[in-house]
Protein backbone atom coordinates (compact mmCIF):
# COMPACT_ATOMS: atom_id res chain seq x y z
CA UNK A 1 0.00 0.00 0.00
CA UNK A 2 2.88 2.20 0.93
CA UNK A 3 5.69 3.36 -0.86
CA UNK A 4 7.51 3.35 2.36
CA UNK A 5 11.11 1.65 3.26
CA UNK A 6 10.33 -0.69 5.28
CA UNK A 7 11.63 0.26 9.11
CA UNK A 8 13.79 -2.05 10.62
CA UNK A 9 12.01 -2.72 14.78
CA UNK A 10 15.19 -4.86 15.80
CA UNK A 11 17.50 -4.14 18.32
CA UNK A 12 20.99 -6.08 18.88
CA UNK A 13 20.67 -6.81 22.75
CA UNK A 14 18.42 -4.88 25.90
CA UNK A 15 16.68 -1.46 25.07
CA UNK A 16 17.86 0.87 27.26
CA UNK A 17 15.86 3.49 29.39
CA UNK A 18 18.42 6.16 27.58
CA UNK A 19 17.43 5.21 24.44
CA UNK A 20 13.68 5.29 25.55
CA UNK A 21 14.46 8.70 27.02
CA UNK A 22 15.76 9.88 23.64
CA UNK A 23 12.40 8.89 21.70
CA UNK A 24 10.84 10.36 23.77
CA UNK A 25 13.00 14.01 24.06
CA UNK A 26 12.39 13.88 19.74
CA UNK A 27 8.65 14.31 20.26
CA UNK A 28 9.09 17.76 22.03
CA UNK A 29 8.80 19.60 19.11
CA UNK A 30 5.89 17.98 17.58
CA UNK A 31 3.37 20.25 19.42
CA UNK A 32 0.00 18.70 17.64
CA UNK A 33 0.73 15.77 19.95
CA UNK A 34 -1.25 15.60 23.62
CA UNK A 35 -0.41 12.21 24.53
CA UNK A 36 2.33 9.37 24.27
CA UNK A 37 1.24 5.51 25.29
CA UNK A 38 3.93 3.44 26.06
CA UNK A 39 4.36 -0.25 26.81
CA UNK A 40 8.21 -1.78 27.63
CA UNK A 41 8.22 -5.76 27.89
CA UNK A 42 10.62 -6.94 30.82
CA UNK A 43 12.22 -9.59 31.05
CA UNK A 44 11.04 -11.59 34.50
CA UNK A 45 13.66 -13.90 36.73
CA UNK A 46 11.02 -16.79 36.39
CA UNK A 47 10.87 -19.78 38.81
CA UNK A 48 10.07 -23.08 36.76
CA UNK A 49 11.19 -26.53 38.74
CA UNK A 50 13.56 -24.90 40.91
CA UNK A 51 15.46 -23.29 38.50
CA UNK A 52 15.32 -19.23 37.71
CA UNK A 53 15.33 -17.65 33.93
CA UNK A 54 18.97 -15.48 33.58
CA UNK A 55 17.68 -14.36 30.31
CA UNK A 56 15.89 -14.46 27.35
CA UNK A 57 17.80 -15.52 23.83
CA UNK A 58 15.92 -14.04 21.08
CA UNK A 59 15.64 -15.33 17.08
CA UNK A 60 13.17 -14.06 14.51
CA UNK A 61 12.79 -14.96 11.33
CA UNK A 62 13.42 -11.24 10.65
CA UNK A 63 12.37 -10.48 6.75
CA UNK A 64 9.02 -12.10 7.32
CA UNK A 65 8.55 -10.21 10.82
CA UNK A 66 9.37 -6.86 9.04
CA UNK A 67 7.07 -7.31 6.17
CA UNK A 68 4.71 -8.33 8.67
CA UNK A 69 5.61 -5.58 11.10
CA UNK A 70 4.81 -2.98 8.32
CA UNK A 71 1.41 -4.18 7.70
CA UNK A 72 0.39 -4.41 11.07
CA UNK A 73 1.91 -0.72 11.06
CA UNK A 74 -0.46 0.70 8.64
CA UNK A 75 -3.51 -0.70 9.64
CA UNK A 76 -2.91 0.82 12.84
CA UNK A 77 -2.39 4.30 10.83
CA UNK A 78 -5.87 3.52 9.31
CA UNK A 79 -7.39 2.57 12.25
CA UNK A 80 -6.49 5.55 14.75
CA UNK A 81 -5.74 8.69 14.75
CA UNK A 82 -2.03 8.58 15.15
CA UNK A 83 1.04 10.94 15.24
CA UNK A 84 3.25 8.83 15.82
CA UNK A 85 4.20 5.17 16.49
CA UNK A 86 7.44 3.47 17.32
CA UNK A 87 8.22 -0.15 17.90
CA UNK A 88 11.61 -2.10 19.16
CA UNK A 89 11.64 -5.26 19.89
CA UNK A 90 15.47 -7.10 20.72
CA UNK A 91 17.51 -9.91 19.43
CA UNK A 92 20.29 -11.69 21.19
CA UNK A 93 20.38 -12.03 24.99
CA UNK A 94 18.31 -10.42 27.28
CA UNK A 95 18.92 -10.74 30.77
CA UNK A 96 16.11 -10.99 33.52
CA UNK A 97 15.16 -6.98 34.59
CA UNK A 98 16.18 -5.74 31.10
CA UNK A 99 14.04 -4.44 28.32
CA UNK A 100 13.13 -6.10 25.02
CA UNK A 101 9.98 -4.60 23.34
CA UNK A 102 9.15 -0.92 23.47
CA UNK A 103 6.06 0.38 21.57
CA UNK A 104 5.73 3.65 21.32
CA UNK A 105 2.39 5.50 20.41
CA UNK A 106 1.44 9.31 20.15
CA UNK A 107 -2.00 11.09 19.30
CA UNK A 108 -3.35 14.65 20.03
CA UNK A 109 -6.04 13.42 22.38
CA UNK A 110 -5.27 10.25 25.12
CA UNK A 111 -7.35 7.18 23.52
CA UNK A 112 -6.04 6.44 20.16
CA UNK A 113 -2.68 7.05 21.41
CA UNK A 114 -4.22 4.23 24.09
CA UNK A 115 -5.94 2.06 22.46
CA UNK A 116 -3.32 1.93 19.37
CA UNK A 117 -0.55 0.92 21.78
CA UNK A 118 -2.48 -1.90 23.66
CA UNK A 119 -3.46 -3.15 20.15
CA UNK A 120 0.10 -3.16 19.08
CA UNK A 121 1.41 -5.35 21.79
CA UNK A 122 -1.48 -7.53 21.27
CA UNK A 123 -0.44 -8.19 17.32
CA UNK A 124 3.44 -8.17 17.70
CA UNK A 125 2.95 -11.06 20.12
CA UNK A 126 0.62 -12.86 18.15
CA UNK A 127 1.31 -12.27 14.69
CA UNK A 128 5.71 -11.78 14.57
CA UNK A 129 7.80 -14.71 13.90
CA UNK A 130 10.16 -14.25 16.89
CA UNK A 131 11.12 -17.20 19.50
CA UNK A 132 12.52 -16.64 23.21
CA UNK A 133 14.33 -18.91 24.47
CA UNK A 134 14.56 -19.04 27.83
CA UNK A 135 17.84 -19.56 29.65
CA UNK A 136 18.19 -20.75 33.27
CA UNK A 137 20.86 -19.29 35.88
CA UNK A 138 22.65 -23.16 35.49
CA UNK A 139 22.67 -22.71 31.58
CA UNK A 140 19.86 -25.02 30.48
CA UNK A 141 17.07 -23.74 28.70
CA UNK A 142 13.41 -24.18 27.44
CA UNK A 143 11.52 -22.16 24.27
CA UNK A 144 9.39 -19.87 25.76
CA UNK A 145 5.67 -20.00 24.46
CA UNK A 146 2.94 -16.65 24.73
CA UNK A 147 0.12 -17.56 26.39
CA UNK B 1 11.75 -30.83 -6.69
CA UNK B 2 14.67 -29.12 -4.82
CA UNK B 3 13.45 -26.54 -1.76
CA UNK B 4 15.06 -25.09 0.56
CA UNK B 5 14.11 -25.69 4.21
CA UNK B 6 14.51 -23.38 7.21
CA UNK B 7 13.32 -23.96 10.78
CA UNK B 8 12.91 -21.58 13.92
CA UNK B 9 13.23 -21.70 17.55
CA UNK B 10 12.44 -24.67 18.75
CA UNK B 11 12.10 -26.82 15.80
CA UNK B 12 15.45 -25.52 15.09
CA UNK B 13 17.14 -27.38 17.51
CA UNK B 14 16.03 -31.02 15.61
CA UNK B 15 15.68 -29.41 11.45
CA UNK B 16 18.31 -27.76 10.33
CA UNK B 17 18.59 -25.15 7.79
CA UNK B 18 18.83 -27.88 4.33
CA UNK B 19 18.62 -28.05 0.53
CA UNK B 20 16.04 -30.90 -0.05
CA UNK B 21 15.54 -32.48 -3.07
CA UNK B 22 12.17 -34.89 -3.06
CA UNK B 23 9.85 -36.62 -5.07
CA UNK B 24 6.12 -37.23 -5.03
CA UNK B 25 6.06 -33.63 -2.86
CA UNK B 26 3.44 -31.14 -4.74
CA UNK B 27 2.27 -28.99 -2.27
CA UNK B 28 2.30 -27.85 1.74
CA UNK B 29 0.26 -30.96 3.17
CA UNK B 30 2.45 -33.73 1.25
CA UNK B 31 5.66 -31.50 2.59
CA UNK B 32 4.04 -31.65 6.12
CA UNK B 33 3.42 -35.79 5.62
CA UNK B 34 7.27 -35.89 4.49
CA UNK B 35 8.41 -33.63 7.25
CA UNK B 36 6.90 -35.50 9.82
CA UNK B 37 8.05 -38.82 8.73
CA UNK B 38 11.34 -37.27 8.66
CA UNK B 39 11.27 -35.93 11.92
CA UNK B 40 9.33 -37.56 14.25
CA UNK B 41 9.42 -34.96 16.62
CA UNK B 42 7.28 -32.36 14.72
CA UNK B 43 4.07 -34.70 14.82
CA UNK B 44 4.26 -33.84 18.11
CA UNK B 45 4.12 -30.08 17.52
CA UNK B 46 2.38 -27.04 16.49
CA UNK B 47 3.95 -25.57 14.10
CA UNK B 48 3.42 -23.74 10.70
CA UNK B 49 5.29 -23.07 7.44
CA UNK B 50 5.24 -19.69 5.65
CA UNK B 51 6.68 -20.19 1.28
CA UNK B 52 8.92 -17.62 0.22
CA UNK B 53 7.88 -15.49 3.68
CA UNK B 54 4.43 -15.98 3.12
CA UNK B 55 2.29 -17.94 6.11
CA UNK B 56 0.85 -20.96 4.59
CA UNK B 57 -3.01 -21.16 6.17
CA UNK B 58 -4.23 -24.28 3.57
CA UNK B 59 -2.51 -26.08 1.61
CA UNK B 60 -1.01 -24.56 -1.05
CA UNK B 61 1.64 -26.00 -4.08
CA UNK B 62 4.78 -25.90 -4.42
CA UNK B 63 7.67 -25.30 -6.73
CA UNK B 64 10.64 -25.95 -8.09
CA UNK B 65 13.61 -23.07 -5.51
CA UNK B 66 10.95 -22.68 -2.84
CA UNK B 67 11.88 -21.44 0.71
CA UNK B 68 10.05 -23.19 3.01
CA UNK B 69 9.99 -21.88 6.43
CA UNK B 70 8.94 -24.01 9.57
CA UNK B 71 7.75 -21.95 12.53
CA UNK B 72 6.79 -23.15 16.15
CA UNK B 73 4.26 -20.94 17.63
CA UNK B 74 5.44 -17.29 18.25
CA UNK B 75 6.58 -16.36 21.46
CA UNK B 76 8.19 -12.23 21.21
CA UNK B 77 6.87 -9.86 23.34
CA UNK C 1 -6.63 2.19 55.38
CA UNK C 2 -2.83 2.14 54.90
CA UNK C 3 -0.02 3.52 56.88
CA UNK C 4 1.89 5.16 54.71
CA UNK C 5 3.06 8.63 54.02
CA UNK C 6 1.37 10.45 51.32
CA UNK C 7 3.63 10.25 48.31
CA UNK C 8 3.85 13.75 46.62
CA UNK C 9 2.93 13.82 43.29
CA UNK C 10 3.68 17.54 42.38
CA UNK C 11 6.94 18.24 40.47
CA UNK C 12 7.77 22.36 40.25
CA UNK C 13 7.89 22.86 35.72
CA UNK C 14 8.05 20.43 33.21
CA UNK C 15 9.11 16.25 33.58
CA UNK C 16 12.41 15.70 31.62
CA UNK C 17 12.86 12.38 29.52
CA UNK C 18 16.10 11.75 32.01
CA UNK C 19 13.33 11.70 34.78
CA UNK C 20 11.49 9.31 32.55
CA UNK C 21 14.30 6.97 31.82
CA UNK C 22 15.53 7.10 35.78
CA UNK C 23 12.13 5.88 36.64
CA UNK C 24 12.56 3.10 34.35
CA UNK C 25 15.67 2.22 35.46
CA UNK C 26 15.01 1.85 38.84
CA UNK C 27 13.08 -0.95 37.97
CA UNK C 28 15.67 -3.12 36.54
CA UNK C 29 16.25 -5.02 39.62
CA UNK C 30 12.41 -5.60 40.28
CA UNK C 31 12.57 -8.74 38.10
CA UNK C 32 8.98 -10.15 39.49
CA UNK C 33 8.44 -7.40 36.29
CA UNK C 34 7.00 -8.42 32.97
CA UNK C 35 5.22 -5.27 31.62
CA UNK C 36 5.53 -1.38 31.98
CA UNK C 37 2.82 0.88 31.02
CA UNK C 38 3.25 4.38 30.94
CA UNK C 39 1.67 7.53 29.92
CA UNK C 40 2.63 10.93 29.82
CA UNK C 41 0.63 14.06 28.62
CA UNK C 42 2.13 16.41 26.73
CA UNK C 43 1.07 20.09 26.03
CA UNK C 44 0.06 21.17 22.92
CA UNK C 45 0.34 23.75 20.76
CA UNK C 46 -3.20 24.38 20.32
CA UNK C 47 -4.88 26.81 18.23
CA UNK C 48 -8.01 29.15 19.28
CA UNK C 49 -9.14 32.19 17.54
CA UNK C 50 -6.22 32.01 15.62
CA UNK C 51 -3.91 32.34 18.88
CA UNK C 52 -1.87 29.90 19.69
CA UNK C 53 -1.03 27.95 22.91
CA UNK C 54 2.44 29.04 24.23
CA UNK C 55 2.20 27.43 27.39
CA UNK C 56 0.07 25.61 30.66
CA UNK C 57 0.21 27.01 33.98
CA UNK C 58 -1.03 24.66 36.59
CA UNK C 59 -2.08 24.87 39.73
CA UNK C 60 -3.66 22.47 42.32
CA UNK C 61 -5.49 22.54 45.42
CA UNK C 62 -2.27 20.18 46.70
CA UNK C 63 -3.36 19.03 50.35
CA UNK C 64 -6.66 17.98 48.31
CA UNK C 65 -5.25 16.09 45.63
CA UNK C 66 -3.01 14.40 47.41
CA UNK C 67 -5.03 12.82 49.67
CA UNK C 68 -7.56 11.98 46.61
CA UNK C 69 -4.39 10.46 44.56
CA UNK C 70 -3.71 8.72 47.59
CA UNK C 71 -7.38 6.76 47.79
CA UNK C 72 -6.62 6.05 43.95
CA UNK C 73 -3.87 4.65 44.30
CA UNK C 74 -5.00 2.52 47.04
CA UNK C 75 -8.05 1.04 45.30
CA UNK C 76 -5.83 0.72 42.21
CA UNK C 77 -3.39 -1.47 43.85
CA UNK C 78 -6.36 -3.47 45.53
CA UNK C 79 -8.32 -3.59 42.04
CA UNK C 80 -5.42 -4.92 40.01
CA UNK C 81 -2.08 -6.90 40.71
CA UNK C 82 0.54 -4.25 40.11
CA UNK C 83 4.37 -4.79 41.01
CA UNK C 84 4.44 -0.91 41.24
CA UNK C 85 2.68 2.49 40.50
CA UNK C 86 4.04 5.61 39.94
CA UNK C 87 2.40 9.14 39.04
CA UNK C 88 3.84 12.61 38.47
CA UNK C 89 2.06 16.11 37.24
CA UNK C 90 3.68 19.17 37.31
CA UNK C 91 2.76 22.29 38.56
CA UNK C 92 3.49 26.19 37.09
CA UNK C 93 4.37 26.91 33.77
CA UNK C 94 4.68 23.93 31.23
CA UNK C 95 5.52 25.08 27.52
CA UNK C 96 3.83 23.32 24.45
CA UNK C 97 5.64 20.55 23.88
CA UNK C 98 6.88 19.38 26.97
CA UNK C 99 5.36 16.86 29.62
CA UNK C 100 3.07 17.77 32.22
CA UNK C 101 1.79 14.12 33.42
CA UNK C 102 3.83 10.81 33.79
CA UNK C 103 1.92 7.57 34.70
CA UNK C 104 3.67 4.32 35.34
CA UNK C 105 2.49 1.13 36.34
CA UNK C 106 3.92 -1.98 36.13
CA UNK C 107 3.23 -6.15 36.65
CA UNK C 108 4.44 -9.31 36.20
CA UNK C 109 2.16 -9.58 33.18
CA UNK C 110 1.22 -6.77 30.52
CA UNK C 111 -2.62 -6.99 31.28
CA UNK C 112 -2.77 -5.31 34.91
CA UNK C 113 -0.31 -2.77 34.41
CA UNK C 114 -1.89 -1.50 30.77
CA UNK C 115 -5.29 -1.91 32.59
CA UNK C 116 -4.08 -0.10 35.83
CA UNK C 117 -2.42 2.70 33.69
CA UNK C 118 -5.60 3.74 31.68
CA UNK C 119 -7.72 3.78 34.88
CA UNK C 120 -5.24 5.89 36.84
CA UNK C 121 -5.10 8.74 33.65
CA UNK C 122 -8.75 8.72 33.77
CA UNK C 123 -9.36 9.44 37.65
CA UNK C 124 -6.57 11.51 37.65
CA UNK C 125 -8.30 13.77 34.87
CA UNK C 126 -11.63 13.86 36.52
CA UNK C 127 -10.94 13.40 40.27
CA UNK C 128 -7.92 15.52 40.88
CA UNK C 129 -8.46 19.20 41.94
CA UNK C 130 -5.83 20.54 39.41
CA UNK C 131 -6.45 23.38 37.08
CA UNK C 132 -4.32 24.52 33.90
CA UNK C 133 -4.81 28.50 32.56
CA UNK C 134 -3.77 28.28 28.72
CA UNK C 135 -1.31 30.54 28.36
CA UNK C 136 -1.38 32.17 24.63
CA UNK C 137 1.85 33.63 22.80
CA UNK C 138 0.62 37.30 23.52
CA UNK C 139 0.05 36.34 26.94
CA UNK C 140 -4.02 36.32 27.03
CA UNK C 141 -5.44 33.26 28.84
CA UNK C 142 -8.47 30.87 29.41
CA UNK C 143 -8.73 28.04 31.51
CA UNK C 144 -8.45 24.61 30.78
CA UNK C 145 -11.57 22.05 30.47
CA UNK C 146 -11.43 18.50 30.85
CA UNK C 147 -13.49 17.21 27.87
CA UNK D 1 -19.79 32.30 62.03
CA UNK D 2 -16.38 32.85 60.54
CA UNK D 3 -15.39 30.97 57.90
CA UNK D 4 -12.05 30.53 55.93
CA UNK D 5 -12.56 31.48 51.91
CA UNK D 6 -10.13 29.15 49.30
CA UNK D 7 -10.65 29.57 45.61
CA UNK D 8 -8.90 27.54 42.59
CA UNK D 9 -8.59 28.15 39.00
CA UNK D 10 -10.77 30.40 37.00
CA UNK D 11 -12.65 30.91 40.58
CA UNK D 12 -9.52 32.51 41.86
CA UNK D 13 -9.66 35.48 39.51
CA UNK D 14 -12.53 37.18 40.97
CA UNK D 15 -13.11 35.49 44.01
CA UNK D 16 -9.79 35.74 46.83
CA UNK D 17 -8.72 33.93 49.95
CA UNK D 18 -10.35 35.86 52.81
CA UNK D 19 -11.92 35.51 56.05
CA UNK D 20 -15.49 36.04 55.68
CA UNK D 21 -17.55 36.56 59.04
CA UNK D 22 -21.36 35.40 57.94
CA UNK D 23 -24.67 35.16 59.64
CA UNK D 24 -27.61 33.31 59.03
CA UNK D 25 -25.54 30.78 56.74
CA UNK D 26 -25.47 27.25 58.87
CA UNK D 27 -24.64 25.13 55.82
CA UNK D 28 -23.16 24.42 52.41
CA UNK D 29 -26.77 25.07 50.70
CA UNK D 30 -26.97 28.51 52.30
CA UNK D 31 -23.37 29.40 52.02
CA UNK D 32 -23.55 29.06 47.62
CA UNK D 33 -26.42 31.08 47.69
CA UNK D 34 -24.49 34.01 50.04
CA UNK D 35 -21.74 33.44 47.82
CA UNK D 36 -23.71 33.65 44.16
CA UNK D 37 -25.46 36.71 45.81
CA UNK D 38 -21.94 38.50 46.58
CA UNK D 39 -19.93 37.26 43.41
CA UNK D 40 -22.60 37.01 40.19
CA UNK D 41 -20.46 35.57 38.12
CA UNK D 42 -20.40 32.11 39.85
CA UNK D 43 -24.04 31.54 39.41
CA UNK D 44 -23.27 30.67 35.95
CA UNK D 45 -20.25 28.57 36.58
CA UNK D 46 -20.15 24.88 37.32
CA UNK D 47 -17.93 24.51 40.51
CA UNK D 48 -17.52 22.15 43.87
CA UNK D 49 -17.31 23.09 47.06
CA UNK D 50 -14.70 20.97 49.76
CA UNK D 51 -15.22 21.52 53.64
CA UNK D 52 -12.08 21.55 54.90
CA UNK D 53 -10.73 19.13 52.24
CA UNK D 54 -13.32 17.26 51.98
CA UNK D 55 -15.20 17.44 48.87
CA UNK D 56 -19.12 18.18 49.38
CA UNK D 57 -21.62 16.02 47.44
CA UNK D 58 -24.67 17.16 49.32
CA UNK D 59 -25.93 19.94 51.57
CA UNK D 60 -23.94 19.53 54.97
CA UNK D 61 -23.68 21.81 58.08
CA UNK D 62 -20.75 24.47 58.76
CA UNK D 63 -19.36 24.99 61.82
CA UNK D 64 -17.18 28.53 62.74
CA UNK D 65 -13.57 28.30 61.12
CA UNK D 66 -14.29 25.77 58.53
CA UNK D 67 -12.08 26.19 55.29
CA UNK D 68 -14.33 25.90 52.22
CA UNK D 69 -12.96 25.66 49.25
CA UNK D 70 -14.22 26.78 46.03
CA UNK D 71 -13.20 25.17 43.16
CA UNK D 72 -14.31 24.97 38.95
CA UNK D 73 -14.23 21.87 37.22
CA UNK D 74 -10.72 20.25 37.28
CA UNK D 75 -8.32 20.14 34.45
CA UNK D 76 -5.31 18.60 34.99
CA UNK D 77 -3.61 15.87 33.08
Amino acid sequence: MSEKKIKNIFVNGAISPSFIAESISRHATKTAIGGHSIFMGQIRRDEVNGKFVAAIDYTAYEELALTKMNEIREEIFMKYPLNCMHVYHSLGSINAGEICLFVFTSSAHRKPAIEACNELVERIKAELPIWGKEIFEDDTHQWKENI
Amino acid sequence: MKLEIISFGKISEFIHHQQVEISNVTNTDQLKSYLETSFPELADMKYKLAVNQNIIQSNQSLKNQDVVAIMPPFSGG
